[in-house]
């Protein structure tokens, strides 16, 4: 692999940024916001350069390869802090500093009345950075360093604003969660290097052929539950809902574009593995499957705006997921998925960021209605995206999602067709929610307070989402053209034996279009033709009750995770003081208590001493009589 | 008849003199005891001095009478001081220092 | 026992017989010691047990140690015990009831287990040699045997006898001398005191106990021209003991009946 | 029968006699010095002849005799660092006991009497301490060295009647000072009763009343065992009863709580080295071969006394009567250098006796510091605070405290390191570890203490801690300055007593 | 040149100085102590950059006879182990002596007193990673208990008596079952050839296994109090509670060291065997230590204990990965020792000054203190981050390496250790929001953040933990001699890949 000297810029500068604006502190107020959008602009370009070498580059000998120097050098456990960059890692490189320079740039808008603007953008510069780590990393543990990176930024940027409790307590969630899967990733890297001796991405690779499929499946499960945590999957998808409390950009980057796709890519990377795994990768699919339906279903009874996107996040990711579980085939449809919704989720979410903007910070649509008129600009953006995430033709989810669907329904037996029924009935019930939002929020009657002044946002603000806009509308295309993402990435990826076709990707597309024009429908009907309560209503299914509580996920979490421990907790606490302290303090007054008893003997009569002295001449005597026996 | 039989009365009369000094109160009645155990023992020495043929058994009970001459003078001077004090010879009523 | 018996040999039928008749009334008198209230009793019986071991010294050709014991333990040390029991009073009795709990039970087995125990062991020992007797080494005399060992071989602890002796009569003079707080008034000094007090009534001396004609003894008050006691004639220390009479059975035919004595 | 005088060999016998004629002096010193010289006069003459009998000691050093005194003494190494650290502790001791406050004016007087009141006042002395305690220190040199029973009782005798006598001696609360002399005869003559049975039993035994005659029975002796083993017993009973041992024990704390603290620590320092002293030379030549008959007796004495006293101690709000049980256990721990039967526990006893007996008078020399208005006060709860109050005398008596914990850098470490390790060395492992586990109940005790003295707020009840006079001073400064440096370089004192300590039988 | 005997003595000459200054000048005193500490930090890192780091025995040795009637030798030196403790221990002196530049006013002595204990205690903790005489070490083992005991019943606050009389009963009872091995040791030593302490020759004795098990056992009693290991550890979280935030970092950060250390140094090369026998046992306590420490850290509501019982929870990492008997765990473990040094240190300073400003340590009595005192707020943030382990803090290393080293031999008790990352994101978090994060509450308005002279007491705390986060490789260099060294004189290599059993 070719070497490299100028990978570890596309981390070192938005690094830089972090630690000078954190250092610096409020001397930095000024210009703080500036040089980080610079940075990661410039990070951006760097990638670019990349890019352009890369192309320039035979298909062999693409990835190059960076060592900074040894990290950790114990016996065989050998890493050393190198990067790696592949066709793979370009992608994200790109997504990540492009999409996060966008943002960068909308928030010198959108944070401009928030005293802490310098902090904020610090953070994301560490965001960048971190997330940077993770897909550049060339091993477990380098992107295990990202892994954990992000999510610390994660942490601070959804924590903000934590001088509202809801929302530390949310950060710390999510935090807590992801611990949960990167638990996950240290068991997968010490199977590994037990295994295999080596957590290298390429070692593991080598090793892949001579080690058990238990191991393997082992690794994978474990890699899974990593990936489930840090991208929203079900079981660990709790957390997302909650991350909203974060600044919209935020949502927007991290939890739209890029951090919550990490599990999509760890998956993709780990792809030798998966492969070698059949079981690891059902239960990946079936993952994928769960969530996606999951959060299609929490995102129909959402009325907060941010939290319907978040739900739409979790089920987009969901489908990547489970396009990542198809196997060899499903690798790059899940990347260009993940690069697709990249563009069209950070654009709706900005759009919502925008709205909120315009709305005094309101996030209940059942408060919109109407904006269509006042945010035009950003209606249109969010439109595009909209049409994009239904996979209206020839947005960038019509190629992106119907894809999945067709490899899903491709992928086999019986497996093929649940799969691809799910992820059709996804794509309807995608329609309806995304359909809902559009229609609470920009059409029918303004349902606004009184102090609410509706207005368009600055330039600033809506240029990135013309951009992003743009890029829904045209990256389905420009990837999947002549199969561009698919070739550039197959390197990396095992060559797959094509299956019998089930569905021509005709019909599919047909059926998908069948199935948003149904959920379209029917939100129409809900939502366009009745009046909307501003208050929502409490007369509801027991079905919307349950999905607006994420489908009794946190309850769940709460009854059998933290009630349980919390107890525990409480139970231990008592049991250390009491039962191992008190043990301790007994045996000190067991001492103390035989002492006091003792003091008897020395009753101050000397008669009872002589006869102490006496009784123990008899003893002595005794003994003496029984030896001589 | 054999020598024996008064090393079992010199036992006798240790142990008659060692229950004195448990079970009576009087102090100088006490001290009389300790005087009957330091008889006793002079009975043993006298004894086996018979038995071994040697007069060290003798010179040792006279060094005792000697000794236990010095002691009486003492301890019946500190007797003494203390009824003194506390106009009484019980020594159950010595019982300030304890436990 | 029996080994021992026979390897210590049989002594002459006389001195059997003194020791059972001695021996049963030793230890009888040394109970009776623990038994008797009165500590003057313990003392008596302390001294007959005393003299009683004097005479098995004798009987076991220890003549000198006898003679000592006699002398020195019961005429000196006894007395001097004796002498103490004065001082605290004669009279004064022991309650036997214990008052200490459980300390009678304890006293009574450890006494019972001690002597059995010992009892049994002197039993089983055995010495392994002859008993010798005293023959050859009182030979040129017991009292002489002795001095040789006192005075050679045991020489050095003799002598630091003597220091124990002195540390004695150190100690007791420590506990029981008391210095004189204020000078002895001299006669002049008293003289003078007489004829300052009050009246002249005593200048010429107290006057005698006794009563002229009737009685004459120290323990009755000597009785006045008016035929009234005279307190002051009789001994201080025979009031404080109680001892005194009363005058009244030697008074004369009395002018006044009604004149009681002070005690 | 042809008598041949006695040959004494006066130069080896010398370190005694020098005390005996001190002694001797002081008496007549009583009669005949003014009452306004005597206590100085007294005092001088103790020291001096405490100085010259050291430096006879130091003289005769490299003396090895067995008929110094017509077989009666042994002069030997271990007699020479024994007598040595008796004199030595001995010293110090009297430093402490010059100070005037703490004997009783007049004996003879009646407690709470005019005449009490009077002899306060006219600053009278009880000075015969002075010759009493000579002659008590002669005993003491003595018992170690005596080499057959009736010396060896004689000097039992010598060091208990002074010390008896002066038990009770003490300036406050005389009734209790009068009981503990009380006390201490009956139950002295009690044991020394015992005492004096089994050296009859052993007479009988072996025909010999010499250490070495008994040894060769013991050794080769034709009868069975039973006349030695009762023997052996009483005589024990005797010795573990002047050392402290448990259940023999039971006179020390009201002893050492009733007697005049300088006594008490005299007593408690100088008779422990001598009564175990001639333990370890009795155990070490006389019984020696009878090992298997006497060691499991005496470990589990040791363990019952180390475990007594450490318990009992903890219980205890009085500080000379924690300190007496603290003994209790110390000598529990030295018992354990007499089961080891080897040159390593011998060595160990001895610097354990020596440093132990230092610290001990220092602490109590300590105690007779705090002070109120009616004396010294012992009860702890008043010794809140002293860290605040006198920080030197504190740290000090924590120094003491923590010799006898055994914290290392102190002297008491080493010196249980020692004597354990000799233990261990001759299988007695149940002692060690008996040692151990009280050891640490122990810290227990002595830490309270400390936590009085320095992390607990004074209260205001009149207690002060006085100025030391020069001489106290002297005591506290040698005492924690041998304590300390016996802690930290204890390498030519174990030398030393590692080239004099082998028995000569 | 005695560079240990050096080392030992310049915080002796330094607290002699203090003795000799005049009285009142506090000032005068606490730049006399910084001024000594941080020359000793000089030696110190003067003598480190001497070290031959590929040599596995021991360097800079000395060797004076102490007291030749028990063959007791004066003797020192040190490994990379025994230097990188070294190192710390004198790197967190200055930091200390600065970042409690106030807290010995509070106590019951004079601020003399006070830093003359630290300088003291300062000898004690380089005299006991230094002895490679196991009666000289036992010394210093013991002794230093003094110190620590006063500083904490002397300056510390609330229960402070009785939290250092547990503390120094706690510390005594196990010194004393280790004197106990230590005797058995001497005398077998005697017996084998003659009395030593030599902790080479001790460790060549032949024993029995069930001698060598009960020795083990001494040893591992004291050890195992020293670094809490459940269930000896209840007296931390009081000594934690009551001591100053200096004690406490010099308590937790380096005398409990002394635990762990001597797991390694003593009971390993003395009783191979016995470490064997007793693996699984100590393995089991280390996992419940882990998880135990975390739950409890959870369930505290007092800030000094919350961090004494993350302690516990670390320590259980430690012990954990030196009896994995892999190189990782081994070097894991003593990179542990060093970072949970600094990790400890900046959360007891940042988590102290805070407590002093708001004269409570109760947790629920803080709140938003970022809007309030930021710098603070961060410092503290960043020293939880290292506290549960963040990748980019030193202790992710070493956790990390725990963790991997345990797993390749016994992958159970890692995977239940590892739960302990997720316990420890709660324990840091939960504390975390609930003093910096939230609206400001009533009695936190006014507090200041930290002053120049705070900030450049943590200042290389925090460094420390960065730098080493992504370059451990100096102390990893230094330490990974012994670790091959230590595991292959028990008998272990680290175990091969096992490819899953295929």
């Amino acid at each position: 692999m070719m070497t490299s000297t100028s990978l570890v810029y596309l981390i070192a500068l938005p690094l830089a940024g972090s630690a000078i604006l954190l250092l610096a502190g409020r001397r930095s107020d000024k210009w703080g916001h500036l040089l980080a959008t610079a940075l990661s602009a410039s990070s951006f370009v760097v990638g670019l350069y990349q890019l352009s070498l890369m192309l320039g580059r035979s298909t062999g000998e693409r990835p190059i390869t960076q060592k900074l120097f040894e990290w950790i050098s114990v016996g065989s456990f050998k890493i050393d802090a190198s990067l790696m960059l592949d066709q793979l890692s370009i992608c994200f490189v790109l997504l990540i500093t492009g999409v996060g320079t966008l943002i960068h740039i909308y928030s010198i808008s959108y944070m401009s009345h928030d005293p802490d603007r310098r902090r904020f953008f610090a953070f994301l510069n560490l965001f960048i950075a971190a997330m940077l780590l993770l897909v550049l990393g060339d091993s477990y543990l380098n992107l295990y360093v990202g892994w954990e990176g992000v999510g610390l930024a994660s942490y601070l940027l959804i924590g903000f604003w934590n001088q509202k409790p809801a929302y530390a307590t949310a950060s710390k969630k999510a935090f807590v969660m992801n611990r949960v899967g990167d638990m996950g990733l240290s068991f997968a890297i010490m199977i590994a290097f037990a295994t295999m001796g080596t957590v290298s991405f390429s070692g593991v690779k080598e090793a892949v052929d001579h080690t058990s499929t238990a191991a393997l499946t082992g690794i994978g499960i474990m890699l899974l539950v990593a990936a489930t945590g840090k991208s929203a999957q079900f079981p660990l998808q709790a957390w997302l809902g909650d991350a909203m409390a974060g600044p919209t950009p935020v949502s927007a980057l991290i939890h739209a574009a890029t951090m919550v796709t990490a599990g999509v890519y760890l998956i993709t990377r780990s792809n030798f593995i998966f492969d070698a795994a059949p079981t690891a990768q059902l239960l990946v699919v079936i993952v994928g499957a769960i969530t996606l339906m999951f959060g299609a279903l929490i995102g129909t009874a959402k009325d907060d705006i941010k939290k319907a996107l978040a739900a739409s996040t979790m089920s987009q990711i969901g489908y990547m997921i489970l396009g990542a579980g198809l196997g060899p085939v499903g690798y790059a449809f899940a990347i260009m998925h993940l690069l697709t919704h990249g563009f069209f989720k950070a654009g709706m979410f900005l759009g919502a960021g925008s709205v909120m903007h315009g709305m005094n910070d309101e996030v209940n649509m059942r408060k919109y209605g109407a904006l269509r008129k006042f945010m035009p600009i950003t209606f249109a953006t969010f439109g595009l995206g909209y049409l994009a995430i239904l996979g209206v033709p020839p947005f960038a989810g019509f190629y992106s999602k119907d894809m999945i669907i067709e490899t899903a329904f491709n992928s086999g037996g019986a497996k093929g067709i649940i799969l691809g029924c799910v992820t059709l009935l996804g794509a309807g019930i995608t329609a309806f929610y995304m359909t809902r939002v559009m229609i609470l929020t920009f059409t029918g009657k303004s349902r606004w307070d009184d102090e609410a002044h509706p207005h368009e946002s600055p330039w600033l603000m809506w240029l990135p989402m013309a951009i992003l806009a743009i890029g829904s509308l045209t990256s389905g295309y420009l990837l999947s053209h002549g199969d561009a993402l698919v070739n550039w990435l197959s390197p990396l990826f095992e060559n797959h034996a094509e299956h019998a076709e089930l569905l021509s990707p005709l019909v599919v597309s047909g059926l998908a279009l069948a199935m948003v024009a149904i959920g379209i429908a029917i939100a129409f009907v809900k939502y366009s033709r009745n009046e909307v309560a501003a208050v929502a209503p409490t007369d509801v299914s027991i079905f919307t009750t349950i999905a607006r509580q994420d489908l009794l996920q946190d309850r769940f979490n709460e009854a059998v995770f933290m009630q349980p421990g919390q107890v525990l907790t409480a139970v231990l606490v008592k049991t250390d003081e009491a039962v191992i302290d008190g043990a301790v303090r007994g045996v000190g007054r067991i001492a103390l208590g035989s002492g006091s008893a003792l003091r008897g003997v020395q009753t101050g009569f000397v008669r009872s001493y002589a006869a102490l002295i006496l009784i123990g001449a008899v003893a002595l005597v005794a003994a003496i009589w029984v030896v001589t026996q | 008849m054999d020598a024996a039989n008064y090393l079992y009365l010199s036992a006798l009369l240790f142990t008659i003199g060692a229950v004195g000094v448990v079970v009576r109160r009087n102090a100088i009645v006490v001290f009389m005891c300790i005087e009957l155990m330091l008889n006793a023992a002079n009975l043993s020495f006298v004894t086996f001095s018979r038995i071994n043929g040697d007069l060290n058994g003798q010179v040792i009970a006279f060094f005792t009478m000697v000794v236990a001459a010095c002691e009486v003078v003492v301890g019946l001077a500190i007797i003494v001081t203390i009824y003194r004090s506390r106009r009484s010879a019980s020594i159950d009523d010595a019982s300030l220092l304890k436990r | 026992m029996i080994d021992l018996a026979i390897q210590v040999g049989q002594t002459a039928k006389p001195e059997a017989a003194l020791f059972w008749i001695l021996a049963p009334l030793s230890v009888a008198a040394a109970l009776g010691m623990l038994l008797v209230k009165k500590a003057v009793h313990s003392a008596i019986l302390m001294a007959f047990m005393m003299i009683s071991l004097a005479i098995f010294y004798i009987a076991q050709d220890a003549p000198f140690l006898g003679i000592v014991q006699v002398v020195v333990y019961t005429g000196a040390v006894m007395m001097l015990f004796l002498f103490i029991l004065m001082l605290v009073g004669v009279d004064s009795s022991d309650s036997l009831t214990e008052t200490i709990k459980g300390l009678r039970p304890i006293a009574i087995t450890a006494a019972v287990g001690f002597g059995g125990l010992m009892i049994s062991l002197l039993g089983r020992a055995t010495l392994g040699r002859t008993s010798v007797g005293l023959e050859s080494a009182n030979a040129a005399g017991n009292v002489q045997g002795i001095a040789t060992l006192l005075f050679s071989t045991y020489v050095w602890p003799f002598e630091v006898v003597s220091a124990l002796l002195i540390t004695a009569a150190l100690g007791s003079m420590v506990l029981a001398h008391h210095h004189r707080i204020q000078t002895r008034p001299t006669q002049r000094e008293l003289s003078i005191q007489r004829f300052r007090s009050g009246s002249l009534a005593n200048a010429a001396g107290l006057p005698a106990p006794g009563v002229f004609a009737r009685h004459n003894a120290v323990d009755v008050p000597a009785l006045l021209p008016d035929g009234t006691a005279a307190a002051a004639s009789v001994n201080a220390s025979l009031k404080a003991r109680g001892d005194v009479l009363n005058s009244k059975v030697f008074e004369l035919g009395t002018v006044d009946t009604s004149v009681e004595e002070e005690k | 029968m042809t008598f041949t005088a006695p040959v004494l060999n006066y130069t080896l016998l010398s370190p005694i006699l020098i005390l005996l004629g001190g002694a001797l002096l002081g008496v007549l010193v009583e009669a005949f010095v003014s009452k306004a010289m005597r206590a100085v006069t007294q005092l001088s003459l103790t020291v001096g002849t405490l100085v010259l009998s050291l430096a006879q000691v130091w003289r005769i050093h490299n003396e090895v005799s067995m008929s110094a005194a017509m077989g009666s003494v042994i002069i030997d190494g271990p007699a020479v660092l024994l007598q040595a650290s008796i004199l030595i502790i001995s010293i110090i001791s009297v430093f402490l006991i010059a100070d005037t406050d703490h004997f009783t004016a007049l004996a003879a007087a009646l407690p709470g009497s005019e005449e009490e009141r009077h002899s306060l006042e006219t600053g009278n002395q009880v000075t015969e301490v002075y010759p009493l305690t000579l002659f008590a220190i002669s005993g003491m040199m003595l018992f170690p060295i005596a080499s057959d029973l009736i010396t060896l009782f004689v000097a039992l005798e010598m060091l208990s009647l002074p010390l008896y006598l002066m038990a009770g001696l003490s300036r406050r609360r005389r009734l209790a000072s009068q009981e503990a002399a009380l006390k201490y005869f009956l139950l002295g003559a009690f044991s020394s009763a015992f005492f004096l049975f089994g050296m009859a039993y052993l007479y009988g035994y072996s025909a010999s009343v010499t250490y070495a005659g008994i040894r060769e029975s013991v050794v080769g002796g034709s009868g069975n065992d039973v006349l030695l083993l009762v023997g052996m017993a009483f005589l024990t009973i005797g010795l573990l009863f002047k050392v402290g041992a448990v259940p023999f024990h039971a006179w020390s704390p009201d002893v050492y709580q009733g007697a005049p603290t300088p006594i008490t620590g005299f007593m408690a320092a100088a008779t422990k080295v001598a009564a175990f002293g001639a333990m370890l030379r009795i155990y070490y030549t006389v019984f020696a071969n009878a090992q298997w008959s006497w060691s499991p007796l005496l470990s589990f004495i040791a363990i019952v006394t180390m475990l007594f006293g450490s318990l009992v101690a903890i219980a205890q709000r009085d500080v000379k009567r924690m300190l007496a049980y603290s003994s209790i256990a110390h000598a529990g721990f030295l018992l354990a250098g007499v089961i080891a039967l080897n040159k390593a526990g011998l060595e160990a006893s001895i610097f354990y006796l020596f440093a132990y007996g230092v610290a001990t008078v220092g602490a109590f020399a300590v105690v007779t510091l705090v002070r109120d208005s009616s004396g010294e006060v012992t009860d702890l709860n008043r010794w809140k605070g002293l860290g605040k109050r006198s920080p030197w005398v504190a740290v000090s008596f924590a120094g003491f405290l923590l010799a006898f914990a055994g914290i290392p850098l102190t002297s008491g470490f080493i010196g249980k390191f020692s004597i354990f390790s000799a233990a261990y060395e001759s299988g007695a492992k149940g002692v060690v570890i008996a040692g151990v586990l009280s050891s640490a109940i122990a810290a227990f005790f002595y830490i309270r203490v400390i936590v009085l003295m320095f992390f607990t707020d004074a209260t205001q009840d009149g207690t002060s801690v006085q100025l030391p006079s020069f001489l106290t001073r002297a005591t506290l400064v040698i005492s924690i300055v041998v304590t300390l440096v016996l802690g930290v370089y204890p390498a030519p004192l174990l030398n030393l007593i590692s080239h004099f300590s082998t028995f000569i039988r | 040149m005695n560079w240990l005997t050096l080392l030992m003595v310049l915080p002796l000459v330094g607290s002699a100085v203090v003795v000799a200054l005049p009285k009142g000048n506090e000032k005068l005193v606490k730049q006399v102590a910084l001024g000594s500490t941080l020359i000793v930090l000089g030696a110190t890192v003067a003598m480190a950059v001497g070290f031959q780091r590929d040599n596995v025995d021991l360097q800079y040795v000395e060797k004076y006879s102490w007291i030749p009637t028990f063959g007791i030798n004066y003797a020192l030196g040190v490994d990379g182990l025994a230097l990188i403790l070294i190192l710390m221990s004198t790197i967190l002196a200055p930091v200390v002596v600065l970042a409690g530049w106030n807290e010995s006013q509070g106590g019951r002595w004079s601020v003399k007193v006070f830093y003359i204990l630290i300088l003291v205690l300062e000898t004690m903790m380089i005299g006991v990673f230094a002895a490679t005489d196991v009666f000289l070490f036992y010394v210093i083992f013991e002794a230093m208990l003094i110190p620590v005991y006063f500083l904490i019943g002397g300056y510390g606050t609330g229960e402070r008596s009785a939290a250092a009389v547990k503390f120094l009963i706690y510390s005594l009872f196990g010194g004393l079952m280790m004197l106990g091995s230590i005797i058995a040791l001497y005398v077998m030593s005697g017996a084998q050839g003659g009395h030593t302490f030599d902790l080479a020759a001790l460790s060549q004795l032949k024993m029995s296994s069930m001698t060598q098990n009960l020795l083990f056992l001494g040893f591992f009693i004291a050890f195992a109090i020293k670094a809490p290991l459940w269930p000896l550890h209840t007296w931390l979280p009081d000594a934690a509670d009551s001591a100053t935030p200096g004690t406490s970092v010099l308590l937790l950060g380096v005398l409990d060291k002394v635990g762990t250390f001597g797991m390694i140094r003593y009971c390993l090369t003395l009783f191979p065997d016995a470490s064997k026998t007793f693996t699984p046992v100590i393995l089991v306590l280390a996992v419940i230590s882990i998880v135990y420490g975390a739950i409890l850290a959870i369930g505290q509501r007092d800030l000094k204990r919350l961090i004494a019982f993350t302690s516990i929870s670390h320590f259980g990492f430690i012990t954990l990965g030196i009896f994995a008997m892999t190189s990782q765990g081994y070097s894991g473990a003593a990179l542990y020792m060093f970072n949970h040094g600094f990790s400890t240190a900046a959360l007891f300073l940042v988590g102290g000054w805070m407590i002093s400003r708001r004269g409570s340590s109760t947790i629920s009595d803080f709140g938003g203190l970022q809007r309030i005192t930021p710098v603070m707020a961060w410092m503290f943030f960043l020293a939880g981050m290292s506290s549960l382990a963040l990748p980019g803090m030193s202790s992710f290393v070493s956790e990390f390496l725990v963790l991997v080293g345990t797993f390749t031999r016994y992958p159970a008790h890692a995977i239940i250790a590892t739960f302990g990352i997720v316990l420890a994101a709660l324990y840091i978090l939960i504390p975390v929001q609930k003093t910096l994060h939230g609206p400001t509450t009533p009695g936190n308005e006014n507090l200041s953040d930290l002053n120049l002279r705070e900030k450049i007491a943590i200042a290389p705390v925090i460094a420390i933990i960065l730098v080493l986060g992504f370059y451990p490789a100096p102390l990893l260099n230094v330490i990974n001699p012994a670790a091959t060294h230590v595991i292959g004189q028990l008998g272990f290599s680290d175990p091969a890949p096992t490819s899953g059993g295929k």
